[in-house]
């Protein structure tokens, strides 16, 4: 029993770093419209520029916000400068140039920092705490939380902001939008800037665990974009509980079904979380698009 | 006569292709406009052209400041909305929110307030939905969201594009007598592109009328009513 | 006409096919450069070990600034494969084919050595010190042209489970490997290791991707089956993990570690010392990291090459010292040639190489090879992390590697 | 907030198909054929003017190409996502690869064996695929990919486990005065230049404007008598089978299988690929094959410190120049050539409305053709 | 009326969305060769109706008899087949298509080689793309699209698309034709020259029509019978002149202005 327990609680904790990475990549498929393949990388450089700042010897609450302020600033202008010349192609190309920016981000991060795991420090304790018969570290609760709280700034946002209202407009009818007085092109910059916002705070979470290096998000956003996709990609919430169960899940698998052990249980997952894709093809908590015929 | 809009030798393009001819058009403050014209001629690419939305030469004014070449998002600022044809709604988005982006440029919250009332007044059944994506509407319904979308700008000019496509002829009536009501009321000045020559010329006071991309002819919708040409083409008697 | 563009087809296919079949006698070497190809995985999951073959190729240029070897300076080529197999064909083809190099050197990662394996014999050109410790590298009958330099990863699982056997007697061991050759090799060799107590002993094996995100559950698993020895087969990021997760959930088994992860700065340092405090690796290289060679003389002038020759890498890392290590291997191999730079020679000279010493080998380590031995490094001695450094204890062991069986 | 309908994410404004205007239509015709012609000659030609590592080289362009041409009929005629093809790429890798090095059978048959069995996975994938649009697609096919390393792991007894399998290259038959290379070079150009012919067959008749039609509105499709289920799982079928051929081509040519080849990034390259070369386009599928070879290769010999930022470089320039690949391009540029003076664009047949007349907040597929933004 | 010169019969049909009744208890019969208009405020369930008929919706309780087959026991790409061609309110056309293979699309039902001799471009291939490339000529010869036949169907005015979706029902040969609000976006003219057409074409290819519109004057010009719904259910049936007299009908859907 605490065995399972201790399984559904460290997968919990993976998951919440799945969950975090997730919020982001929904977060900009909300605001813009194109899954942004270069989440993850700018979330990871994000991170490094805060563990630069620590190691030239910040402090860490004051890396942490100039990095927030640095990856929003930098997301505006990458929407600005890069991605702007194709706004107007089809989706695929701008997902293609997207792929173009993951490719940078990485091989500049190798080139700048080298791929040798560097630990990255965590605002929370990473002492455990026992918990009756399982032990989770403040570190782990840390991460969890601090999606939940991004998920609620979000849902504030988007749900009870003009802003907000108007990115949501501009994803789903840019002409009309242009034609109630949205700035189109600035939604979508803001859209960008706030994603990689969201991405640097997940990925100044997530590095404490799974130390920092150029490929550190490579696996996670993977997990991650099957996590928004079990959620529901037009669904915050549903990323991140996407995210916490995908983590157990995958524990659960590895741990339970023991003829496919460590080595299938990423397959199994997948294979569980499509199967609920066929019942509920919208995702767990999205909604289907309302169409008329 | 103080004209609002005054287009002169306006053209426009799609792509390479010009497709208005230098046109020359003016609406008069606090009037309904109408242009009539047959299906392709140029009707919907004259809106966009002056809300900004396509390329354009030639010269538009609007309360006698250049337009042409701005924005279409500070377009709306100057005042002008534009409701397009097939509605260019927000499916997604629940009625209120709609209605909420229709007064997105304004600052006034009071006052966006009270119009939002005054609008569910016009239209009591957008009240009755207004949590329910407008998707869900029916079509007549989507329509008039489109239209008090368009009113919650509290604009200078309202063009609206087609409003009767697609909608039963008891709405269709409804639906002139809101725009005559929201002309004669509240000031504001209409600029109608119709199919419904009959519904649309009761209403207006101007009319133009359009035939691939140039004015053919134009005057008072009383005087354009006993044209022979637009009896038998648009009014059929 | 039409016969004149035939025969000047069959001309051109003839020129081409004699170009071929002719082969070139001294590929890659002319008076003044000798030319030396590789692949690593620049990019990519196993971006991590790309260092190793940059810090090899900061050595050559050290060589050259020194004049080179017999007055021949050293092109070193590198290629990034990605660590995908196809790649890595492509580019060897390249390599041999366009850039006539006269040897392979150091291609990294055991799938990517298997794809080039069959070729590299083929066309007879020496694919040297392949970095990757399978010990399916020291074949001098069937592949007479390749040759493997670390100790084998089998030796390394061997000598543990001889450890455990001599040393723990109630031992229930959990073993993490990673789910490819690199963990299966290890887990051969401790299997071997152990012999007919294997069943007895292993309690628990896991796995994991190099995909995944964290190994955390593997550890609780393995922590609930009772273990009291964790035999962890990881690459650093995935070491560091599991020491950290396994001292944050209270479990405090004997821990083995494999060398690739030994690396004090890169994987113990981001693990938490105090974690790391009691564990066991076999080492045979000098990690600089370690406060007992801060005065070593040989450790300095590996740092001080760093600092010179590689400043952006880390002189630190394990990975770092390995490549400077591996290529003066080749530099030690290219003098013996001399002037006979043909590929036979060197494939002479690499097997014959007679207690050859390192100066980041640990004292008492030495590389031998010869004609029927193709396995350069085959001892180690085991060290237990003290929260500091590696405090060596027992025999240097010599492997029984598992091809001279 | 809608979700991508699957069509509405693919630009469909190249179809490298179709004649232009009907004026046009001939000049174009000629065009291509003209070009198809002189690309003929000198593809057959140009091994004996190559070294033996760019017929290499050249062979992986053709077999990429393949592959690509089966992703392209998938997504850019049928609208239908897949980040999965890896995975039939590696199906048919390592049937070839398996059925060579234990049952000895010849290679070429292999390669039939190859293609059919991916054309039956492919359309059994696409059964339960039909129920996904857009991006849930774009994941169901992704877990494929990422799962093929693990499954072709674990069942070692068949795939030879992480260590893979080598295999023999094809030697060269009937004494052909040619060298393996050359060999290789001349068998998948033939090969490739047959399943192009196949699908050049299969679009442009009534399978092919009904694999549109599903792309550009399902409804309407069906509304027409098509079997949206069944063209959608045929088309799977047929796109997985060209994938697998290409991988069954791919461990002849290098003559080895191993998992980490078929990782999520070789899915991630085909897609790549696919739309640089130009999503709608047979021909496309060559450009597209090109661009994954080499440009990854002159990268490095740009920059041997970030190889693969130089490689995002070119992508997003590429992007800039060719937002609809280089099919795209071509189609434009050979569009103008042939066009004559437009004296038929009078006012009143090019006179655009909106461009989606209907609702176009809903998933108007006039969209489609216009990409996301209007 | 004998019971075989029914083609369409509706009986009790009833469709519900999330609780909201679309259509409720709706009976009405189409004759074989005549046009029945089917008219109501927006939102009565016109559309609704339609969507039952191309097998997008299942109604929650009902039938719909086609020459006597139930329809429901067919999948939706069998229902072109069975000879029942439709337009679209909000059209449907395939936009990166040209006019002429939009339309021939419509011919897709009428003809059934499939990928295998496609793909080998097999003898009758070639024989039924003939075939199909001429109906389609035909019917948009009939709508006087010919100049647009290589144009893409995208850019178009609305009324020309409409007309494109008129031309690519007719190829598919039907014996039942669904018209979705064909004249939308036409003036006055152009519709009276629709009716016309509709009227030639019911003679030409003895085709049953129902006509759903709003425009009345069309309606009540051509139709044999109209029926009206309001909020789902039937609320009058008859010839033209009785139920634009109806009193119901003029409070819920004409309004004074007729």
């Amino acid at each position: 029993m605490s065995a399972l327990l201790q399984q559904v609680i460290s997968g919990l904790s993976t998951g919440g770093i799945y969950a975090n990475i997730a919020l982001a990549l929904v977060l900009i498929y909300q605001a813009t419209g194109v899954v942004n393949f270069a989440q993850g990388e700018m979330a990871m450089f994000s991170t490094y520029l805060a563990w630069t700042m620590i190691n030239a010897g910040w402090p860490y609450w004051l890396a942490f916000f100039t990095t927030m302020v640095i990856a929003f600033v930098g997301g505006v202008v990458i929407e600005r400068v890069i991605i702007r010349p194709v706004e107007n192609a089809p989706v695929l190309t701008i997902v293609m140039v997207t792929i173009g920016l993951l490719t940078i981000f990485n091989s500049v991060a190798g080139w700048i920092y080298t791929y040798t795991v560097k630990p990255f420090p965590s605002p929370f304790s990473s002492a455990p705490i026992k918990l009756g018969p399982v032990t989770v570290s403040m570190q782990e609760v840390g991460v969890a939380g601090v999606s939940v709280a991004t998920l609620i700034l979000m849902y504030f946002f988007f749900q009870h902001t003009k802003v907000g209202l108007a990115m949501r407009a501009v994803v789903e009818n840019p002409t009309s939008s242009r034609l109630v007085g949205v700035k189109v092109s600035q939604m979508l910059a803001l859209g960008w800037g706030l994603a990689a916002l969201v991405g640097a705070v997940a990925g100044m979470m997530v590095a404490p665990l799974v130390f920092l290096e150029p490929n550190m998000m490579s696996g996670i956003l993977i997990y991650a974009f099957a996590s928004a996709t079990l959620g529901g990609f037009n669904s915050p919430g549903g990323a991140v509980v996407g995210g916490l169960l995908m983590g157990v899940l995958e524990n659960l698998v590895g741990t339970y079904i023991t003829f496919i052990g460590t080595e299938l249980k990423l397959t199994v997952a997948l294979a569980v979380i499509l199967l609920t894709l066929l019942v509920k093809p919208s995702g767990l908590f999205g909604r289907a698009a309302v169409t008329r015929v | 006569m103080v004209p609002l809009l005054e287009a002169r030798n306006l053209e426009a393009y799609y792509g390479w292709s010009k497709v208005l001819h230098g046109l020359d058009l003016t609406v008069e403050k606090g009037k309904v406009t109408v242009v009539l014209g047959a299906n392709g001629a140029g009707k919907t690419t004259l809106l966009r052209a002056i809300s900004g939305l396509i390329r354009t030469t030639g010269e538009i004014r609007f309360d006698g400041v250049r337009i042409d070449g701005k924005a279409p998002e500070d377009i709306v600022r100057l005042g002008i909305a534009h409701v397009p044809e097939g509605r260019g709604t927000f499916p997604n988005l629940t009625v209120l929110e709609n209605l909420r982006l229709g007064a997105y440029t304004r600052k006034d919250k009071q006052e966006v307030r009270r119009d939002l009332d005054r609008i569910y007044t016009y239209f009591p059944v957008l009240k009755q939905k207004s949590n329910s994506p407008a998707g869900l509407l029916s079509g007549g319904e989507q329509q008039m969201l489109a239209i008090a979308r368009g009113l919650m700008l509290r604009p200078r000019l309202l063009m609206l594009d087609e409003p009767s496509l697609g909608l039963a002829p008891v709405v269709v009536a409804d639906l002139f007598r809101i725009v005559r009501a929201i002309n004669e009321d509240d000031g504001v000045t209409v600029l109608l592109v119709e199919q419904d020559a009959v519904g649309a010329l009761e209403v207006s006071q101007y009319a133009y009328l359009l035939e691939t991309g140039h004015i053919v002819s134009s005057g008072p919708a009383d005087e354009l009513r006993q044209n022979d040409s637009i009896r038998k083409s648009y009014l059929g008697y | 006409m039409l016969r004149k563009i035939v025969n000047l087809v069959l001309a051109l296919v003839l020129t081409q096919f004699l170009a071929v079949s002719l082969g070139h006698a001294e590929e890659g070497v002319t008076a003044t450069e000798i030319k030396i190809g590789n692949t690593a995985p620049y990019s990519g999951p196993a971006s991590a070990y790309g260092t190793i073959l940059r810090a090899a190729g900061a050595y050559f240029r050290k060589v050259n600034d020194e004049g080179g070897i017999n007055g021949r300076k050293i092109v070193f080529i590198s290629y990034d494969d990605g660590y995908s197999p196809p790649k890595t064909y492509e580019m060897t083809r390249k390599l041999v084919e366009q850039d006539h190099v006269l040897l392979d050197f150091g291609p990294l990662g055991t799938p990517c050595n298997s794809a080039i394996w069959k070729y590299m014999n083929d066309h007879k050109v020496p694919q040297l010190f392949v970095y990757t410790g399978a010990s399916k590298w020291g074949d001098p009958k069937g592949h007479p042209w390749t040759m493997g330099w670390q100790p084998t990863y089998h030796a390394e699982g061997f000598i543990w489970a001889r450890y455990i056997l001599d040393n723990i007697p109630n031992a229930k061991i959990g073993i993490l490997y990673q789910n490819d050759d690199y963990g299966k090799d290890y887990l051969s060799g401790v299997l071997d290791g152990l012999g007919n107590k294997a069943r007895d002993l292993i309690v628990k094996q896991q796995t994991y991707e190099v995909t995944d995100a964290t190994v955390d559950s593997q550890i609780v698993n393995l922590k609930n089956s009772g273990a009291n020895v964790f035999i962890n087969i990881t690459t650093p990021k995935f070491a560091a993990m599991a020491i950290r997760k396994a001292y944050e959930i209270g479990w405090r088994p004997t821990q083995f570690l494999n060398f690739v992860s030994a690396s004090i700065s890169s994987v113990l340092k981001p693990a938490g010392l105090e974690a790391s405090k009691g564990i066991i690796s076999a080492v045979f290289l000098k990690d600089p990291s370690d406060p007992r060679w801060a005065n070593d003389p040989a450790t300095k002038e590996y740092i001080a090459f760093m600092r010179k020759y590689y400043p952006e890498g880390d002189p630190y890392d394990i990975f770092n010292v390995s490549g400077y290590s591996c290529a003066q291997t080749m530099v030690q191999v290219l003098k013996q040639c001399g002037n006979d730079l043909s590929r036979a020679n060197v494939m002479r000279q690499a097997a014959n190489l007679r207690n050859l010493q390192l100066p980041m080998l640990l004292p008492g380590i030495v590389i031998n090879t010869s004609p029927t031995d193709y396995y350069p490094i085959e001892q180690m001695q085991l060290g237990r992390f003290d929260g500091q450094r590696y405090e060596l204890f027992g025999p240097i062991y010599t492997a029984v590697s598992r091809g001279k069986q | 907030m809608q979700l991508p309908a699957s069509a509405k994410e693919i630009d469909t404004r190249t179809t490298g198909l179709r004649a232009t205007r009907p004026a046009a239509a001939s000049h174009a015709r000629l065009w291509k054929l003209v070009g198809l012609i002189l690309t003929l000659i000198v593809a057959y030609l140009l091994p004996l003017g190559l070294s033996n590592y760019q017929a290499f080289e050249f062979t992986q362009v053709f077999i990429y190409a393949i592959a690509l041409l089966g992703l392209n009929i998938l997504i850019g005629f049928n609208g239908q996502f897949s980040l999965g093809h890896g995975a039939f790429y590696a199906l048919g890798a390592y049937t070839t690869a398996i059925m060579t090095t234990r049952w000895d059978i010849p290679y070429g048959w292999t390669i039939i064996v190859a293609g059919v069995l991916c054309l039956i996975a492919g359309f059994l994938f696409g059964l339960p695929a039909l129920r996904f649009e857009g991006l849930y697609l774009a994941l169901a096919t992704f877990a494929l990919a990422l799962s093929t390393p693990q499954i072709l792991k674990y069942f070692d007894n068949w795939t030879g486990g992480s260590q893979g399998i080598v295999l023999d290259k094809p030697s060269v038959p009937l004494g052909l005065p040619i060298n393996a290379d050359q060999y290789l070079y001349y068998l998948t150009l033939t090969v490739l230049l047959l399943l192009f012919l196949l699908a050049w067959n299969l679009l442009r008749g009534r399978v092919g404007r009904a694999m549109m039609a599903i792309r550009d509105n399902p409804i309407a499709a069906e509304a027409m008598g098509v079997n949206n289920a069944l063209y959608k799982s045929l088309t799977f079928g047929v796109s997985a089978m060209y994938t697998g051929i290409a991988g069954s081509l791919g461990a002849l040519a290098v003559a080895f299988v191993a998992p980490d080849t078929f990782n999520a990034f070789l899915s991630i390259n085909f897609l790549v690929g696919s739309v640089v070369g130009g999503i709608a386009s047979i021909i496309g599928a060559l450009f597209g094959a090109a661009f994954i070879e080499f440009v990854p290769i002159y990268a490095q010999e740009i920059s041997r410190a970030a190889p693969w930022a130089i490689f995002g470089v070119v992508l997003i320039l590429f992007m800039y120049v060719m937002p609809t690949g280089v099919a795209g391009l071509l189609h434009r540029v050979l569009e103008r050539l042939t066009r004559r003076p437009s004296k038929e664009s009078s006012a009143d047949n090019v006179v655009a409305t909106s461009p989606a007349p209907a609702d176009p907040g809903a998933s108007s597929p006039a969209r489609a053709a216009s990409g996301k933004h209007e | 009326m004998a019971a075989n010169d029914v083609i369409l019969a509706i009986r009790d049909l009833t469709v519900r969305f999330s609780g909201i009744v679309a259509l409720d208890g709706v009976e009405f019969d189409v004759e074989r060769g005549k046009i029945v208009g089917l008219i109501g405020p927006n939102g009565a369930g016109k559309t609704t109706l339609f969507n039952c008929l191309s097998r997008l919706y299942t109604p929650e309780r009902g039938q719909i008899l086609f020459e006597g087959h139930s329809l429901l026991t067919f999948p939706r790409h069998k229902i072109a087949k069975l000879g029942i061609s439709r337009t679209f309110q909000n059209l449907a056309l395939f936009p990166t298509m040209t006019v002429l293979e939009n339309v021939m699309l419509g011919a897709h039902s009428r003809t059934k080689t499939g990928f295998f001799r496609h793909a080998l471009r097999l003898p009758p291939v070639a024989k039924e793309e003939r075939f199909i490339r001429d109906v389609a000529m035909e019917s948009i010869t009939l709508l006087g699209l010919e100049h647009l036949a290589d144009h893409l169907a995208s850019g178009l005015p609305y009324g020309t698309l409409k007309r494109i979706e008129f031309a690519r029902a007719l190829a598919g040969a039907p014996k039942l034709l669904l018209l979705d609000e064909p004249a939308g976006g036409l003036n006055h003219e152009e519709v009276f020259q629709l009716a016309s057409l509709i009227q030639q074409v019911r003679e030409r290819l003895k085709l049953t029509i129902l006509l759903v519109e709003h425009h009345m004057n069309m309606v009540m010009q051509i139709s044999d019978k109209v029926v009206v719904l309001d909020f789902g259910r039937k609320i009058a049936e008859g010839r033209p002149s009785e139920v634009q007299r109806d009193p119901e009908v003029i409070r819920a859907y004409l309004g004074d202005r007729i």
